[in-house]
């Protein structure tokens, strides 16, 4: 089998002259699939996905998108590359307007970008409403409906999520899941964490458990599902 | 009729225009200042000495190009000078900034940490000033220094009181005019301005969308040093220059930013013009004007001073707090760290 | 006695602060004193005198204090030239000079209150005391036969002491001052203030200020707004730089400032044009005084110790004896070993009366074509 | 009780609250949903005196209490966690919570000063319920790491520590399973429950997770564009029509992925 | 304190005496007392900044009115001031209060909007020329009483120690009207507002010479400590100096400095211990807390606004209490040497060099920052003469370098002040 697009392998590393919170983590996706990490809280799910964007300095291990090294590019470059991250916490521009962040997601772009901004607000019809408004005096599920459509704007190749679907109302999380399931097919790799994990993970390719830094268990979403311990444990029963 | 004429002429010579002149100094000032307070969310108090290292580099290439006899008809010629000023003092602010703020940026410090960082870039550029040009008046400016003055006024329309208006205040109020509509398109419609206001909002996420800081904060300083400059230059035509006067313009200009709303470029336009109409007005006289306006046996024997002008600055500062004191984060809505 | 080392004089003026622009001037103008005596090596047997600058700040009482501290207890400075504004000068007269028994002549300190200031009799000062002054420019004005004027002083001790007594005076001689309005140096806009001297009205403005402060701000928004266009400028507004800066707008002001028609200041306007000093500078003249007094005491009284010499500068100062002008220093010190009388005149015709400050003649001056030109003496 | 009374809530021209009346009766654990922007967040920002409101009556057994400051609001009871984490991000956890609870022998300067044996018992005492605390969140091993350092999740976990701390009347919950893995939500759920039954705590929770709302709640207040849309047991919210189309919708439209590649 | 601390600590000492081997003890004792008063004040702002986040940029106001202190306290009473309008004056001082307060109580009063304001106005506009008419001709009865020695109203003639504790009362006073009215505004706003008033008090004390002589200045303090002249003239203390080998001089100035210090570090230590058991307590979290996050710290019951005040009145009145002091010290009070870069900007640069949030940390700033103040201006003379020794002696450059070579002073400042912030961020004695 070839390589996976996207490879972060046996990351180890942690926040400034801190303990390591990831100790050998490795996470891949295929070109096109679904991969969702779950996990307990504080086990380091949001630093695995920092690591492989580029926002910390890994100790060791590696990441490579493409079978191309990528592990001391800038979190610019790693932009530029195609790669797109929703952070879990302030993810969006709280004092420009909705239609700004949407904007400065697509900023390294050259080509019109009209036509991708009607695809977000097709998507969350309600940032339509709101696009003159600061998006810091949008409500939680509003917010992260920006940080989602901030992130698509960049028509990116691989495309990574912090909890996208925190606070977001079911109605909306359920477009949101078939939006993330039609990007997949265009061919653009995911890579998303989930506390939402049973509705993550019936649409993931790939699933992993991430505890204290580790991978604890891997496998395809369907067989996370059917694994009684996984389900006990992290999914809620 | 002629009285009333008259009590409008004096009112406009000694209030309004002046008062507009100041204004427009103190405007020019506080769009930098809230610039950087927008952009790089520090309060610099660097600023006055920027403006005065601008001015100073401009007037260094006045003398030169006054002593190679070019000059600049009605215009002063430090207008021509003034794009080489600027460049001098962009090479100097993005020097400063390489080796002194870049690091504080690195290590995320508190915006307070910068405060006090950049009152001692101050106490630097402020040496470098006086150490270049001297610590005296310099006088530079050429030129026509009245479109119209009082005298000729006087004779022109054969009232008592005469008008005057300088040269200086009207390329003044045009320039803040421009700077303003300038910056606010900048900011508000292309894509670098845009990029400088994500910077702003949430450095991270900026670095996420592919924006590359180091060119914000470039752009950024090279237009403050573009705004300081002219600042400093058209106040230095009206005025004279002088390095301490420009260190004690930061505090008016402070007040200009503050009142208008911290990081609202419209802000620092309104402010500038608030505080300079509160310090005129408030202590103005109004024994002049009552006297033209009043029947002879009704005049004033006193000054009719709501306050005397010792509490001029006072006043401005009152009205300031006043105004906080309604709308907390200025009159047009500003940011707050 | 006889000295091992130079003997050291302290220089404190304000070198950083609101009087950094004349203050340059005025320690050049000690220091031709000093180096005249040096190059005479008629002093104490061809002992050596060294000046020791310190920056007064003029505004910062502790930092003055602590510089003339160090004067005084590291570099062992014998007297001190200085300070040039009141409110330090008052501080480190109390702080520095009387506790550690230092003299200390100030060329430029004119406050009233340093007059009754507890002393020890360590102070004295080669400026005349405002007190003086605003009575002399009253008789200025009115024998012009103005009658009305408006007032602007720049709020400290100087400008405040001075309007004081001016409006006092000329009240008496029975004229009217309109409006009294403080400035703050300095600052960026004086519209404010001239809008109300205008609307006060009167024929000419007095303004008591610096020449390179609000001042020359008040005088250049007058110009300009059209509001005023004859002003009397006392000692603090007078200087070539101001003339030539403002142009022909100055033509017909008029002032006075402390000097005398002896040669002196002739004399020294040379001297201090041969070393690179403006002479025309305000306080230049004084300084050269007070650091020509302080060494001359010295001598007189063979001694470096302030408690020595102390006593002796009135008395150098002052008739009898044989004039000295400045450049005569040599020739003073050695009248002074030959033990004859000397009355030193100096730049400024120094004439200290109790407690030991300038007697005062004031020179009158008016601007003509851009050239300060003086008229007479008071 | 609370009661809400036809309560307004606007910016600029925008209408968050708009004239919504409600009740959450003492000792029910009543559940608040809607779509995002329905309203529910300005709703408890309101009560609990972080926003005056437009206009609208807001009463606590019987007593007016609208417009008064959240700290007044707390000493009597009310407690609220927020959307968006609000820790003291430069202390530890633990002082995180210790500083919670009312009345402190400390917290008077004079005692600060001169009063240091009663202090530290007390202070003994408040480090053991912090702990104790800690403990049930399963997050003791982060009691001396500064809170801004907590992952997303750690940091809900501690704003529902916080109401831990005191015995509050009614607390506010909002979105406290956002971002919380959903066994220990489940735990939470308990302690939920626990709280109401045994303390007698009354609760009113925003959250978007059906299951958990469904498990816990009743009645459920379902608000939409700043009104109340539908009000009554979970199961009867889950069926309600107008519900499901503002808010619940039916389902993932496609399954997986995998089904067409 | 940490090691770390300790080290500095005992460098600073060094450096102190360091001064005075080389620089004479005099100077040393001079810095050492400023230090002192410095610290205390590093200790005001760090109370404010540190503890509660408040950017009190005023600092400037609040030691001038520990200065006014030491003038009311201590200057022996004017009597004929007094007779000429004393007692008038505080009329009209009265009746502009009474005006203020009752303006307030119609703000606050829940009726009609627009009709309040305009009665508010009216109120304060008609207030303010009955104000000025019942004020104007008392002060000037008083003001022309001798203008040129007195002209004021003097003072209460008690021994100026007392100053001390009353200019902390009034700075307390004046900043519970401050943050009555300001504390509301959110950090740099509240920044330039504490900016505004510390102007404002310093226009006052200019302004009104009734009350301490305006810019003609107040000398000639008298002294919690001996004159220097009398210590001279006892023999006893001649003897004592001459058993340690002084000359009487020498050992008064001396003498006279000590005595200043242990009076000030006496209330250095005491403030220092009770800032410190403050921050350690519940009341230090709760402050911090506030500090961190005033929306949650409201959620959990704490009162912020009545926090801000208490933290702000007890900052301000600690800068009160170090201006009474410095007054003392100086024998004189200057109102125009009231400038913000020295009073307000010096300050905060030593609350932030030192360690903002670590008492320890602020007392050091403020003993470093002075001492480099103080010696900035001749290690900038050093540096001039250094760079300039290797010119020709009539070279225009070295001219025009020893000439500015007091510009140095500022520039020197500047140039440690980056290295020390670039050196250790957070500050010489971070928080934690
Ligand atoms: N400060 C504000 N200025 C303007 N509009 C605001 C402000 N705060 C909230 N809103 C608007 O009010 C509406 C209600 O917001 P609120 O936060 O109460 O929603 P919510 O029901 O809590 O939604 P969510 O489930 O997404 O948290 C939203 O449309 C939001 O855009
Ligand atoms: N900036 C930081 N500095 C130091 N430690 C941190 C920092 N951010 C997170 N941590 C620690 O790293 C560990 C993992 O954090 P991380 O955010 O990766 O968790 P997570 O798996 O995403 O949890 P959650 O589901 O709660 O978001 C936590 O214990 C947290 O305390
Ligand atoms: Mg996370
Ligand atoms: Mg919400």
């Amino acid at each position: 089998m070839a390589e996976p697009h996207l490879i972060g392998e046996a990351m180890t590393g942690g926040y400034g002259r801190g303990a390591d919170i990831l100790q050998g983590c490795t996470l891949s996706v295929d070109k096109g699939q679904i991969a969702v990490i779950v996990g307990p809280n504080g086990a380091g799910k949001s630093t695995a996905m920092k690591a492989v964007f580029g926002m910390l300095n890994l100790r060791s291990g590696s990441v490579r998108i493409g079978g191309e090294d990528i592990t001391h590019l800038s979190p610019q470059d790693r932009v530029a590359k195609g790669m797109a991250f929703v952070p879990q916490t302030s993810n969006i521009f709280p004092s420009m307007t909705v239609e700004e962040n949407l904007e400065m997601g697509a900023f390294l772009r050259r080509d019109d970008i009209r036509p991708t901004i009607e695809q977000v607000y097709d998507l969350f019809p309600i940032l339509r409403d709101k696009r003159r408004q600061a998006a810091g005096e949008l409500s939680g599920g509003q917010r992260q409906q920006v940080a989602v459509g901030r992130a698509l704007m960049t028509q990116p190749s691989v495309l990574m999520l912090d909890e996208p679907t925190a606070g977001v109302s079911p109605i909306v999380m359920d477009e949101l899941f078939d939006r993330i399931i039609e990007v997949a097919r265009a061919g653009i790799t995911i890579l998303m964490v989930e506390q939402n994990a049973r509705q993550a993970l019936e649409i993931a390719d790939k699933g992993y458990v991430l505890v204290q830094g580790c991978n604890a268990y891997t496998g395809t979403g369907a067989e996370l599902m059917a694994d009684d311990e996984v389900r006990r444990t992290f999914l809620g029963g | 009729m002629t009285d009333i004429l008259n009590a409008i002429v004096a009112l406009s010579n000694f209030v309004l225009i002046p008062g507009a002149a100041y204004g427009a100094q103190l405007a020019l000032g506080a769009l930098g200042v809230t610039l950087i307070y927008g952009i790089l969310r520090f309060s610099n108090f660097a600023h006055g000495d920027t403006m005065a290292f601008g001015t100073m580099a401009t007037i260094l290439v006045t003398w030169g190009l006054q002593s190679m006899g070019v000059s600049f008809g009605f215009l002063p010629t430090a207008l021509i000078a003034l794009p080489v000023g600027i460049a001098i003092t962009g090479l100097l602010l993005l020097g400063t900034d390489r080796a002194v703020y870049r690091f504080y940026r690195k290590q995320k410090a508190a915006p307070v940490v910068l405060v006090i960082v950049s009152i001692g870039v101050m106490f630097v550029m402020n040496g470098l000033v006086r150490f270049i040009i001297g610590v005296g008046d310099v006088n530079f400016a050429d030129g026509a220094r009245f479109v119209i003055n009082a005298r000729q006024f006087r004779e022109m329309t054969g009232l008592d009181e005469g008008l005057a208006i300088r040269s200086t205040t009207l390329i003044t109020l045009i320039t803040a005019a421009i700077a303003v509509a300038l910056l606010f398109w900048f900011l508000n419609k292309t894509r670098t301005g845009k990029s400088m206001r994500a910077f702003s909002d949430n450095e991270d996420l900026a670095l996420l969308s592919g924006i590359n800081p180091e060119r914000v904060v470039a752009v950024t300083w090279l237009i403050i040093a573009a705004l300081a400059t002219t600042a400093g230059v058209l106040y230095g035509l009206d005025k004279s220059f002088k390095a301490f006067t420009y260190f004690q313009l930061l505090l008016p200009i402070f007040a200009a930013a503050i009142v208008g709303g911290l990081g609202n470029p419209l802000g620092a336009i309104a402010g500038g013009f608030v505080i300079a109409f509160s310090e005129v007005l408030v202590t103005y006289a109004w024994k002049k004007v009552l006297e033209y306006l009043l029947p002879e046996n009704l005049e004033p024997s006193s000054l009719v001073q709501l306050l005397s002008t010792d509490y001029k600055f006072a006043v401005s500062f009152a009205i300031l707090i006043i105004v906080l004191l309604f709308k907390p984060t200025g009159l047009f809505k500003g940011q707050s760290v | 006695e006889s000295h091992m080392g130079p003997v050291k004089i302290g220089i404190i003026l304000g070198f950083t602060g609101p009087l950094e622009s004349i203050t340059p001037d005025m320690a050049g103008g000690a220091e031709l004193a000093i180096n005249e005596v040096n190059e005479s090596g008629a002093f104490m047997d061809g002992t050596q005198i060294e000046a020791v600058r310190a920056d007064s700040t003029c505004i910062d009482s502790a930092a003055a204090t602590a510089a003339a501290e160090r004067l005084v207890t590291n570099d062992g400075v014998a007297g001190i030239m200085g300070a040039d504004c009141s409110g330090v000068t008052g501080a480190i007269l109390q702080n520095v000079a009387r506790a550690n028994g230092v003299v200390m002549i100030s060329p430029s300190a004119t406050s009233p209150a340093l007059s009754e200031a507890e002393d020890d009799g360590m102070f004295f000062r080669t400026a005349p005391s405002d007190a003086r002054q605003g009575e002399i420019m009253s008789q200025v004005i009115m024998d012009r036969g103005i009658s009305e004027v408006a007032l602007t002083y720049t709020n400290n001790d100087y400008g405040k002491g001075l309007a004081d007594s001016f409006q006092k005076a000329f009240e008496a001689d029975g004229g009217t001052v309109t409006i009294s309005a403080a400035h703050e140096d300095g600052k960026a806009d004086y519209s404010a203030e001239v809008a109300s001297l205008a609307s006060a009205g009167g024929e000419v403005l007095v303004v008591a200020g610096y020449t390179d402060q609000g001042g020359k701000g008040i005088i250049q928004a007058s110009l300009d707004s059209g509001a005023f266009d004859t002003f009397v400028l006392p000692d603090g507004m007078i200087g070539q730089q101001i003339v030539d800066d403002l142009g022909s707008g100055l033509d017909g002001s008029f002032g006075q400032l402390p000097g005398s028609d002896s040669e002196g200041s002739a004399i020294f306007q040379e001297m201090a044009t041969e070393a690179g000093i403006n002479p025309t500078g305000i306080y230049t003249g004084e300084s050269y005084d007070a650091a020509a007094l302080m060494i001359l005491a010295m001598a007189k009284a063979g001694s470096t110790s302030a408690a020595d010499y102390a006593g002796e500068i009135m008395d150098i100062a002052n008739a009898p004896g044989e004039q000295i002008l400045p450049g005569e220093l040599a020739k003073a010190l050695e009248l002074i070993e030959a033990g004859e009388e000397i009355d030193y005149v100096g730049a400024t015709a120094v004439e200290l009366i109790e407690p030991g400050e300038s007697a005062g003649t004031f020179k009158e001056i008016e601007i003509k074509d851009g050239a300060i030109e003086t008229v007479g003496f008071r | 009780m609370i009661t809400v009374e036809n309560l307004h809530r606007h910016f600029g021209g925008f209408h968050a609250v708009d004239g919504a009346s409600l009740k959450i009766e003492t000792g029910s654990i009543t559940g608040l949903i809607g779509p995002n922007g329905a309203g529910k967040t300005t709703l408890f920002n309101v009560i609990a005196g972080r926003l005056p409101p437009t206009s609208g009556r807001v009463t606590m057994d019987g007593e007016d209490i609208t417009g008064l400051p959240p700290h007044a609001l707390f000493h009597k009871g009310l407690l609220r966690t927020f959307q968006i984490a609000h820790e003291f991000s430069s202390m530890t956890v633990r002082e995180n919570l210790m500083m919670v609870p009312e009345g402190q022998h400390g917290e008077t300067l004079w005692n600060a000063w001169f009063g240091r044996g009663k202090i530290a018992a007390q202070e003994r005492e408040l480090a053991k319920k912090a702990d104790e605390v800690l403990e049930f969140l399963t997050i003791s091993h982060l009691a001396d790491e500064r809170a801004g350092n907590l992952s997303g999740g750690q940091k809900k976990l501690l704003e529902l520590g916080r109401t831990m701390m005191v015995d509050a009347k009614i607390v506010f919950l909002d979105e406290v399973g956002a971002g919380v893995n959903r066994t220990l939500l489940n735990t939470i759920g308990d302690a939920i429950v626990r709280l109401n039954k045994e303390r007698g705590y009354t609760f009113c929770v925003i959250e978007h997770d059906m299951d958990f709302i469904g498990r816990l709640c009743d009645p459920v207040i379902v608000m939409a564009e700043g009104k109340v849309l539908a009000q009554g047991s979970a199961d009867s919210i889950m069926k309600n029509e107008a519900v499901i189309e503002a808010y619940l919708g039916t389902g993932l439209k496609n399954k997986t992925v995998g089904e067409t590649a | 304190m940490t090691a770390r601390g300790y080290l500095l600590y005992a460098g600073m000492a060094l450096l102190i005496v360091l001064t005075g081997f080389v620089q004479g003890w005099n100077l040393a004792l001079t810095i050492l007392n400023m230090g002192l008063i410095s610290a205390i004040m590093s200790l005001g702002v760090n109370l404010q900044w540190g503890f509660a986040g408040l950017f009190n940029v005023g600092v400037m106001g609040f030691v001038a009115l520990g200065g006014l202190a030491a003038v009311l306290v201590s200057m022996p009473p004017v009597a004929e001031g007094w007779n000429a309008g004393g007692l008038r004056l505080l009329g009209a001082l009265a009746l502009g209060a009474a005006i203020l307060v009752a303006a307030v109580q119609v703000w606050k009063r829940k009726i009609g909007g627009r009709m309040r304001a305009l009665v508010m106005l009216a109120l304060l506009i008609g207030g303010f020329f009955l104000f000025r008419a019942s004020l104007d001709p008392a002060v000037n009865a008083i003001e022309a009483i001798n203008p040129s020695l007195s002209g004021y109203l003097g003072g209460l003639g008690l021994p100026i120690i007392i100053a001390w504790p009353v200019g902390g009362l009034l700075a307390a006073g004046a900043a519970w009207i401050i943050g009555k009215a300001a504390l509301g505004l959110r950090s740099d706003y509240l920044a330039i507002a504490t900016l505004g008033i510390a102007e404002i008090v310093i226009a006052v004390l200019k302004n009104e010479d009734w009350l301490s002589r305006g810019v003609k200045n107040v000398v000639g303090l008298p002294r919690p400590v001996p004159y220097e002249v009398d210590l001279q003239r006892d023999p006893g203390f001649v003897e004592a100096a001459a058993g340690y080998g002084l000359d009487p001089v020498t050992a008064s100035t001396l003498w006279v400095k000590i005595l200043y210090s242990g009076l000030f570090a006496v209330v250095l230590i005491a403030i220092l211990f009770l800032a410190q058991r403050a921050l350690a307590s519940p009341w230090g979290r709760m402050m911090r807390a506030i500090r961190d996050n005033e929306v949650a710290a409201a959620a959990m019951g704490k009162n912020v606004t009545a926090r801000h005040l208490q933290v702000f009145i007890l900052g301000s009145a600690v800068c009160g209490i170090a201006g009474a002091m410095m007054t003392t010290l100086d024998g004189q009070l200057t109102p125009g040497s009231y400038q913000p870069l020295r009073f307000t900007f010096l300050v905060w640069v030593m609350v932030i060099v030192g360690g903002s949030g670590n008492n320890y940390g602020a007392v050091l700033g403020g003993f470093l920052i002075w001492w480099l103040w103080v010696m900035v201006e001749p290690l900038g003379l050093w540096a001039m003469e250094l760079i300039t020794s290797g010119m020709s002696p009539d070279s225009w450059l070295r001219g025009h370098l020893t000439d500015s070579a007091a510009q140095m002073r500022l520039m020197t400042m500047g140039i440690i002040l980056l290295a020390v912030l670039r050196f250790s961020p957070k500050g010489l004695m971070p928080e934690r």
